[in-house]
């Protein structure tokens, strides 16, 4: 949403519009802060607005970050950026951030277009589409996805053939390939980080075959499979869209392990393995599902319960790291792995395989802060310079760490990591207020 | 440079050029479209019925017969009596 | 009954027009009862389009309008925005979802769309009718917060409230603050000991002129709701002169010292776990805060022996209560650690097994080498989960710290002491996200992990002078390994307080772990039912530091934004009490998640009345009433009624 | 049931520096093992031994010896353990636990005393040289009849008493019924595998290079043996065994020159830690090839006469090898490793 | 039974939820997952906020079913919602058999934000037995 009266400086800048980002504006808007978000996605909500039911209660994602992008798109003390960028950030004074930001086109005018999809049915070329995770298509020009805020189109000018047929059939005249990037400068008293994180890419380990063998998927992937608007009208396998009966997890994939360049634990794989396998049994009913782990880390509210409530329903649970797949000529696989507890090695043919990969940093945030550069840890996740009683206090004053920015954490996590930042944010700006007034 | 309203395109298209690639692409993937509707054309067909018609690999044929359904162009029917793979079938209203 | 009312039918472009004859639903519309105005419009929500439906409604003085478009998720506040531009109530303002529930759910019959689209627009126009003009309510609110409990989470969070404005009365049922934390010596991950923590939060405290501290404090009552809660403290004395100050006063000092030399009480030393005792007047450590000690009241015979040594005690002060006014109501109070039962891993029967807590303290009362009852330590055997994930006992749940807590002590340990040896006989270990460099430290410094299932626990045996434990290994193949150790440390969960009372003095609800329950854990993590009181911290669930300062700040920012203003703003669609019909039988107070419906008197009989502050309009109490007294505003009988009697004509 | 022993693992970190006590037994190693099968996993069963001190266990266990470093588990250990070189480690130390006469263990755990040792050897072989006044023929007679004594002496005194103890331990205490005909029928393993080594081709890496080397140097050594003890290569005028012989030492010379080469580039993850043992083994081994290429060709140039050096650097070379690294050395990993296939196969088919 | 609708398809009215089943039913629409025309959705609160009064309201005027798009677990009020929804079905359906109205002409399922192919699919399956149902009376 462009903002209305063309402000150009706000109390709060908060940099990322997942559930971090919005959980700490709508706390700062409500105790009467100008706020701005900037998203550089098409749409807010972040990752968690793709899940589907979120553990331990099982609630459906969706309709727990809906209504929240809802309140924060209306709310009058919020401006948000869509599908633009942080630029740069320099730290003048206290209080007085000077930021470019850089909106880049989408080529469709937000404020006009209905979301009716018309352009969408006439466009010619077909993408990968990144937010079903590549298991089917969209067009070049299209609208993100179903539950997407703002629901309005875009076009991928990289994909796009310039057929200008879109423009043609749009009833609201709302396509305009003249847009170009701007580049808008604003001032702000505070910053709030919450970039979230990156995916573990999991071609890295050559010996799961991801990539290579269809039938081996990410446990995004299958996220998307379990949600009701998903790209298959069923938990399928990619291969050759057969109903799977046996489906194998692989934990730490990417996670607590140095040859990856990552030796943390991802705090959420675990949990959401478990839930997909309770999800699965519910979709599948005559499915088995196995999950290879190390250790469960089922620790927060309720956790360790699922996990039981998971084991009494039927999920088989193996200690064991899987060391490597294989594929079959019918596009089953074998996974190898050591069945820790009888200290053997041991084969067993599933016909799909997600591989629950790990949270990794957003390596974004490092260049935003060219002058005064921001601090990192050691796995790039910007440091929490104190964190036992300042947890969203970072190296520079007056900015402050939301959610999966600083490091690996679950729904609930962030969500308290964002009001923390917001309430960090509320006394950093009111304190240098009291302190210039005096 | 002010672009005529509705023509916006014009403007783009003295801008950029289109990438050979992508035009392959785009034929590429109109050929398999028409083949795999031309082959629902004489009766629900699963994947792998489709995949041995058309002569192209099953993963192919999944990738693109779900990108065709979530176009609205067709549509899943029932089961196979395995339990196994789903009959697409043409939808008649969009 | 509005008369005067315009209804507008949205083409959409042709997202409506292309399956809904809007001409036809027009003209149709145009003929019912009340209509002044019926239009259609290419783009309702487009500017121009706006500004001619303010233009009708100002000309027409129109007192009620509907417009059949896309669904209000997308434009309800638009058009409630319209309504009040033209200077109509927002609620004369119902909206028809003719485009996702109607044109495109139908795009496969047209005829059967435009014969939805008017019944749906003849229910609107129905409930616009009977709807009525609401205005936002508000309430005024104290900006003071009352925080229980001293520990880390309350004095953060207090820290926090005062620095963003509020006044806060921070509470301490003991004589001293910082809680569990100052028990603590390294705390994971930073290092930094619990009493840094602890004096750092203090002296915050102190410097702030909005917090109020109050030691040996507690609530006895509370009443009224949000925004204005009346509660009663009930304050026990320290029996020390307010006055005497401790600092630069190294007479006084000295004195006190004596006064703690000579009294004839001893008693088990909670602070240590019972690995030390006590006198009846004590002060836990050099460095604890506030720096007076405290007479133990409880315990004390008054015998009167310290006044004589020491003048600044006063054993005559008595109890004293005061009630505050406060806008909202944060809980803080923590938890406890589990206490092995008799016998349970050989506690309290077998003289070397301790509990991580006791462990703990016990290495801060060790300065060069670690001794306890009398033997040099070498070979440390830590066995986890006890209290937590059982299969038998009542704790079903992982208390999330222990793994990371006892990992990072056994290194403290190994680096504190020479030639010791950890074996950690675990469950799985847990140290989520970073933590798993602990983890991953102590092995490599040669901890040695041994696991086993919950289904078979390692066994702690006496043989002769030594203590050994049996487990079998799952990590060697479910091999019997015996383990020799000098102490066998139990890693001890949390546990909610054993004292909870507070929680029923303010009906806040607890879960099935018996902590404290939250409403949601993503929608609403630090929120109770009851409207205004927060928890945070380990009294919600166990929780490290980090995670009870996030928590903590969490529920203070939610407090902050409640109370800012100084007023609460109330929904307008509240639950409505017929008092003439009620005829009170508590069904709606049972249905009332939210402890919204109080007793009233009226007109000489007891009925319900909704707390307005409270009411949420959920409508939950509506089915309930067996009299059909409750009504629910904008979605009364008559409106509803009227809707389903337009929708099937 | 077993006691945990903490010191086991201290003592066992002597005969090579890595840590595996940095393991947390997810068990990829022995997932990756392309060797490892159900009847018989490895490495992470040695590791867990290695930890919690189960010497016995791991004394009685042919395991070791079943691993040929293909490196994969050491690459891919998520904690960076080295199961693949701890495997290497239990081996140096199984040879210790075999030999009777203990020398292998203070070799192997004291570089000086290694040191120490090749040192008495060159001396002992100069004050041999100096007795008989560095008399070319007299030499080369005595020579000659060192290394087929010694050879025979160092297999029957030492040697076979470690291989029978080895048997003990692994067959005999684990209390494996073996019957006598099976012994018979596995002997071809023990050929084949003793000459061969072909179960390192099952490692999943493509290293068909390597045991190709590896094969070349085993039939390159028995043969220039061969060839200089019973064909009497410094002393003969058959072409035929001339010029084999020549060859033969060239072949170790290259490969063994490779080996070391890739020792010092440390690319490959085999190579990454060098104990003193590896060391001794690769140079000794290029050492003797050169020395006896060198001592031949002076002898052809008729010069060894007034180099009689030459030849004494050479035997100290190779009483060195004969009397060190051959009975204490790694070299025993030759034979031990073929007798190892030889008992599982035994095991196996009981 | 009164005042049924004879002709036509059978007409059913659905108590929908503001934050949670309704924007279902809207997604329905926007991903053309179609249903029947002649359902009907009127919005409330809560699912557990629905009158017995209504629901016989409707049943009189002529729907011929009811269908209760329930919160379910996801219910922003709290947990109590099920349990209270699932009352007021029993309690409804106890009043429909005294007046002689089939207790399967009311339906209660829970819908989730996103669950727009299940709502059709209850709805579609519902419209299928009461036309059953109206054939053979």
């Amino acid at each position: 949403m462009v903002d209305k009266n063309n402000q150009t400086s706000y109390d709060v800048l908060v940099i990322g519009g997942g559930i971090a980002g919005e959980e700490s504006a709508l706390n700062l808007a409500y105790s009467g802060f100008k706020v701005l978000i900037v998203e550089k996605d098409l749409s807010v909500g972040g990752k968690m607005i793709h899940l589907s039911k979120v553990f331990p209660t099982l609630d459906c994602s969706a309709c727990i970050t809906t209504p929240k992008v809802s309140e924060t798109a209306r709310h009058p003390n919020i401006t948000i950026y869509t599908y633009s960028e942080v630029k740069n950030i320099t730290k003048l004074s206290e209080q007085n951030f000077s930021v470019t930001l850089v909106k880049k086109p989408t080529y469709v005018i937000e404020s006009a277009c209905t979301g009716c999809q018309e352009c969408e049915e006439k466009c010619p070329i077909i993408v990968n589409d990144q937010y079903q995770w590549d298991l089917v298509a969209r067009k070049a020009v299209y609208i993100p996805f179903s539950i997407a805020s703002p629901r309005v189109a875009a076009i991928d000018i990289e994909n796009c053939i310039l057929c200008g047929l879109c423009e043609k059939v749009c009833p609201a005249d709302a396509i305009d390939f003249t847009q170009e990037i701007e580049e808008i400068p604003i001032n702000v008293k505070s910053v709030i980080i919450a970039t979230g994180f990156n995916l573990f890419d999991p071609t890295v380990i050559d010996r799961y075959g991801f990539g290579k063998y269809k039938n081996v998927v990410t446990s995004m992937q299958m996220e998307r499979q379990l949600v009701p608007t998903r790209p298959y009208n069923s938990v399928l396998r990619p291969k050759d869209g057969k109903m799977p009966d046996n489906i194998a997890y692989v934990l730490c994939t990417g996670s607590r392990d140095e040859t990856v360049g990552n030796p943390i634990c991802s705090q959420v794989c675990c949990m959401y393995s478990v839930k997909q396998a309770q999800l699965i049994m519910g979709a599948l009913p005559m499915a088995d599902v196995t999950i290879y782990y190390l250790h469960i880390r089922a620790f927060g509210k309720g956790f360790e319960e699922f996990y039981q409530q998971s084991l009494s329903m039927g999920v088989e649970a193996i200690k064991g790291k899987v060391g490597k797949i294989t594929e079959k000529e019918n596009g089953n696989l074998i996974v190898r792995y050591e069945d820790i507890r009888e200290g053997k090695v041991k084969e067993a043919e599933h016909d799909l395989v997600v591989l629950s990969v790990g949270i990794l940093s957003n390596p974004d945030v490092k260049a935003m802060f060219n002058g005064n550069s921001i601090e990192l840890d050691d796995y790039n996740f910007v440091k929490q310079v104190d964190e036992l009683i300042n947890p969203a206090k970072t190296s520079i004053d007056g900015v402050f760490v939301a959610g999966t920015a600083s490091g690996p954490m679950d729904i609930p996590d962030s969500i308290l990591s964002a009001g923390a930042a917001s309430s960090e944010t509320a006394s950093y700006i009111r304190k240098h207020q009291v302190e210039s007034s005096k | 440079m002010k672009a005529e309203k509705g023509k916006t395109i014009n403007y783009m298209k003295e801008k950029r050029t289109v990438p050979e690639a992508l035009k392959e692409k785009r034929k590429e993937d109109a050929k398999i479209k028409k083949a795999i509707l031309k082959s629902l054309e004489s009766g629900e067909k699963t994947i792998p019925q489709i995949s041995e018609e058309i002569n192209l690999p099953t993963e192919i044929v999944t990738y693109h017969i779900y990108s065709l359904r979530k176009f609205y162009e067709v549509e899943t029917g029932e089961i196979d009596d395995m339990d196994e793979y789903f009959f697409f079938k043409l939808k008649k209203n969009k | 009954m509005k008369k005067k009312i315009g209804v507008y039918i949205c083409h959409c472009g042709n997202n409506i027009s292309d399956y809904v004859d809007v001409e036809k639903v027009k003209d149709i519309i145009a003929a019912e009862d009340g209509v002044a105005i019926a239009k259609t419009t290419m783009f309702a929500c487009a500017d121009s389009a706006q500004n001619e439906i303010i233009q009708d409604i100002q000309d027409n003085n129109l007192d009620g309008l509907v417009i059949a478009s896309c669904s209000p998720k997308l434009h309800l506040f638009t058009f409630r925005n319209v309504a009040e531009r033209a200077g109509l109530n927002p609620y004369n303002y119902v909206q028809a979802n003719i485009r996702e529930q109607t044109s495109w759910a139908h795009s496969d019959n047209p005829k059967g769309a435009t014969e939805k689209a008017i019944q749906l627009v003849k229910a609107a126009l129905a409930k616009v009718k009977h709807s009525e003009a609401l205005a936002l309510q508000k309430i005024p609110a104290v900006n003071t917060v009352l925080v229980i409990g001293a520990g880390v989470a309350g004095m953060r969070s207090a820290i926090e409230l005062a620095d963003m404005g509020s006044k806060v009365h921070l509470i301490e049922r003991t004589h001293f603050v910082g809680g569990r934390t100052s028990q603590w010596s390294k705390l994971f991950t930073t290092s930094e000991t619990g009493e840094e923590i602890v004096s750092r939060l203090y002296y915050s405290v102190l410097e702030h002129d909005n917090i109020t501290l109050y030691m040996g404090t507690e609530v006895v009552s509370n009443s009224g709701s949000v925004g204005n809660f009346e509660v009663e403290l009930k304050k026990t004395p320290r029996y020390i002169d307010p006055d005497c100050k401790i600092e630069d006063d190294t007479e006084f000092e000295n004195k006190l010292q004596k006064a703690i030399d000579i009294c004839p009480v001893e008693v088990i030393d909670e602070f240590n776990f019972g690995l030390t005792k006590r006198k009846a007047i004590y002060k836990n450590f050099k460095s604890e805060f506030p720096e007076c000690p405290a007479i133990d009241a409880a315990n004390c015979t008054k015998c009167g022996d310290c006044e004589k040594v020491c003048d600044g005690i006063k054993l005559d002060q008595k109890e004293e209560y005061t009630t505050i006014k406060v806008g909202a109501i944060q809980l803080c109070t923590g938890f406890d650690p589990y206490e092995p039962k008799d016998g349970e891993f050989g506690y309290n029967e077998i003289d070397n097994v301790i509990t991580l807590q006791q462990f703990k303290r016990l290495i801060e009362l060790c300065p060069d080498k670690l001794i306890h009852k009398d033997k040099e330590i070498r070979n440390i055997a830590y066995i986890y989960c006890v209290g937590s994930r059982q299969v038998d006992g009542d704790n079903k749940y992982c208390s999330r710290y222990c793994c990371t807590s006892a990992i990072f002590t056994a290194i403290h340990v190994k680096d504190k002491y020479k030639n010791i040896n950890n074996f950690h006989l675990n469950r799985g270990i847990r140290t989520y996200g970073k933590q798993e460099i602990l983890y991953h430290q102590s092995s490599s410094q040669g901890d040695i992990y041994l696991q086993s299932f919950a289904d078979s626990p390692p066994v702690v045996g006496k043989n002769g002078n030594t203590t050994s434990i049996i487990i079998n290994d799952i990590l060697t193949a479910d091999k019997e390994i015996e383990v020799e150790a000098d102490l066998v440390v139990l890693v001890t969960g949390m546990i909610p307080r054993k004292d909870n009372s507070i929680g029923n003095i303010l009906k806040v609800p607890y879960g099935r772990d018996n902590f404290f329950n939250e409403i949601h854990p993503k929608l609403k993590p630090v929120e109770t039912v009851i409207d205004g009181v927060f928890i945070s911290g380990a009294c919600q669930a166990p929780l490290n530091i980090t995670e009870t300062s996030k928590s903590t700040l969490s529920a203070a920012s939610k407090a902050n934004s409640l109370l800012k203003s100084g007023e609460i703003e109330l929904e307008p669609t509240i639950a409505q009490v017929k008092s003439d019909i009620c005829n009170w039988c508590d069904k709606c107070t049972l249905a009332c998640p939210y402890d919204a419906i109080s007793k009233i008197e009226h007109k000489g009989k007891q009925v319900a009345a909704i707390i307005e502050a409270k009411c949420k309009g959920c409508g939950m109490c509506l089915p309930v009433c067996p009299e059909n007294a409750i009504d629910l505003i904008g979605f009364s009988d008559v409106e509803i009624e009227t809707m389903i009697e337009a929708l099937i004509e | 049931m077993s006691k945990v022993n903490t010191n086991f693992s201290t003592d066992l970190k002597k005969y090579g520096s890595i840590n595996f006590n940095e393991c947390y037994n997810c068990g990829n190693c022995t997932a990756v093992c392309s060797l490892s099968t159900e009847e018989s996993s490895f490495p992470r069963e040695m590791v867990r031994y290695s930890i919690l001190g189960l010497d016995k266990d791991i004394k009685s266990s042919l395991k070791p010896w079943l691993c040929y470093y293909c490196g994969e588990c050491s690459e891919t250990c998520p904690r960076v353990a080295n199961p693949g070189e701890l495997m290497m480690i239990l081996r140096r130390w199984l040879i210790t636990k075999y030999d009777w006469t203990g020398l292998s263990g203070v070799l192997f755990k004291s570089l000086t005393a290694s040191i120490v040792a090749f040192a008495l050897v060159a001396i002992l072989v100069i004050i041999v040289g100096f007795f008989k006044q560095f008399n070319t023929e007299a030499l080369l007679h005595l020579g000659h009849y060192f290394e087929m004594i010694s050879i025979a002496s160092v297999f029957l005194i030492i040697l076979l008493p470690n291989i029978i103890r080895m048997w003990w331990f692994t067959i005999i205490k684990t209390k494996a019924k073996v019957n006598f005909l099976s012994y018979l029928k596995a002997i071809w393993d023990l050929i084949v595998h003793m000459f061969t080594q072909k179960r390192s081709l099952e490692c999943e890496e493509e290293n068909t290079f390597r045991w190709l080397e590896h094969f070349l140097i085993v039939i390159g050594y028995l043969l220039l043996l061969f060839i200089t003890v019973f064909l009497d290569w410094f002393a003969t005028e058959s072409k035929i065994v001339l010029w084999s012989g020549y060859i033969v030492s060239a072949l170790v010379f290259i490969i063994t020159f490779d080996f070391v080469l890739d020792r010092i580039k440390k690319n490959k993850e085999i190579n990454k830690f060098s104990h003193p043992s590896d060391w001794f083994f690769v140079i000794w081994l290029f050492l003797m090839a050169f020395s006896a290429f060198v001592v031949r060709v002076f002898i052809d140039a008729h010069l060894i006469d007034n180099n009689i050096w030459v030849y004494m650097v050479h035997i100290i070379i190779l009483a060195q090898w004969a009397m060190l690294i051959v009975p204490f050395g790694k070299w025993t990993h030759f034979l031990y490793r073929s007798f190892a296939m030889y008992f599982d196969k035994l095991k196996m088919s009981q | 039974m009164n005042n049924q609708n004879l002709n036509g398809a059978p007409k059913i009215l659905v108590f929908s939820t503001e934050k949670i089943s309704d924007p279902a039913i809207d997604l329905a629409g926007l991903l053309k997952v179609h249903y029947p025309s002649t359902v009907y959705t009127i919005n409330v609160p809560c699912s557990s906020a629905v009158k017995t009064k209504w629901i016989l309201h409707a049943f009189e005027k002529g729907f011929d079913g009811v269908f209760i798009a329930a919160d379910g677990t996801d219910c922003p009020y709290g947990e109590s919602c099920s349990k209270l929804t699932g009352e007021i079905v029993s309690v409804t359906h106890e009043r429909m058999k005294e007046q002689n109205i089939d207790p399967a002409r009311l339906k209660m399922a829970a819908i989730c934000s996103v669950c727009a192919e299940a709502f059709a699919k209850h709805v579609k399956s519902f419209t299928e037995y009461l036309s059953k149902e109206k054939n053979t009376n």
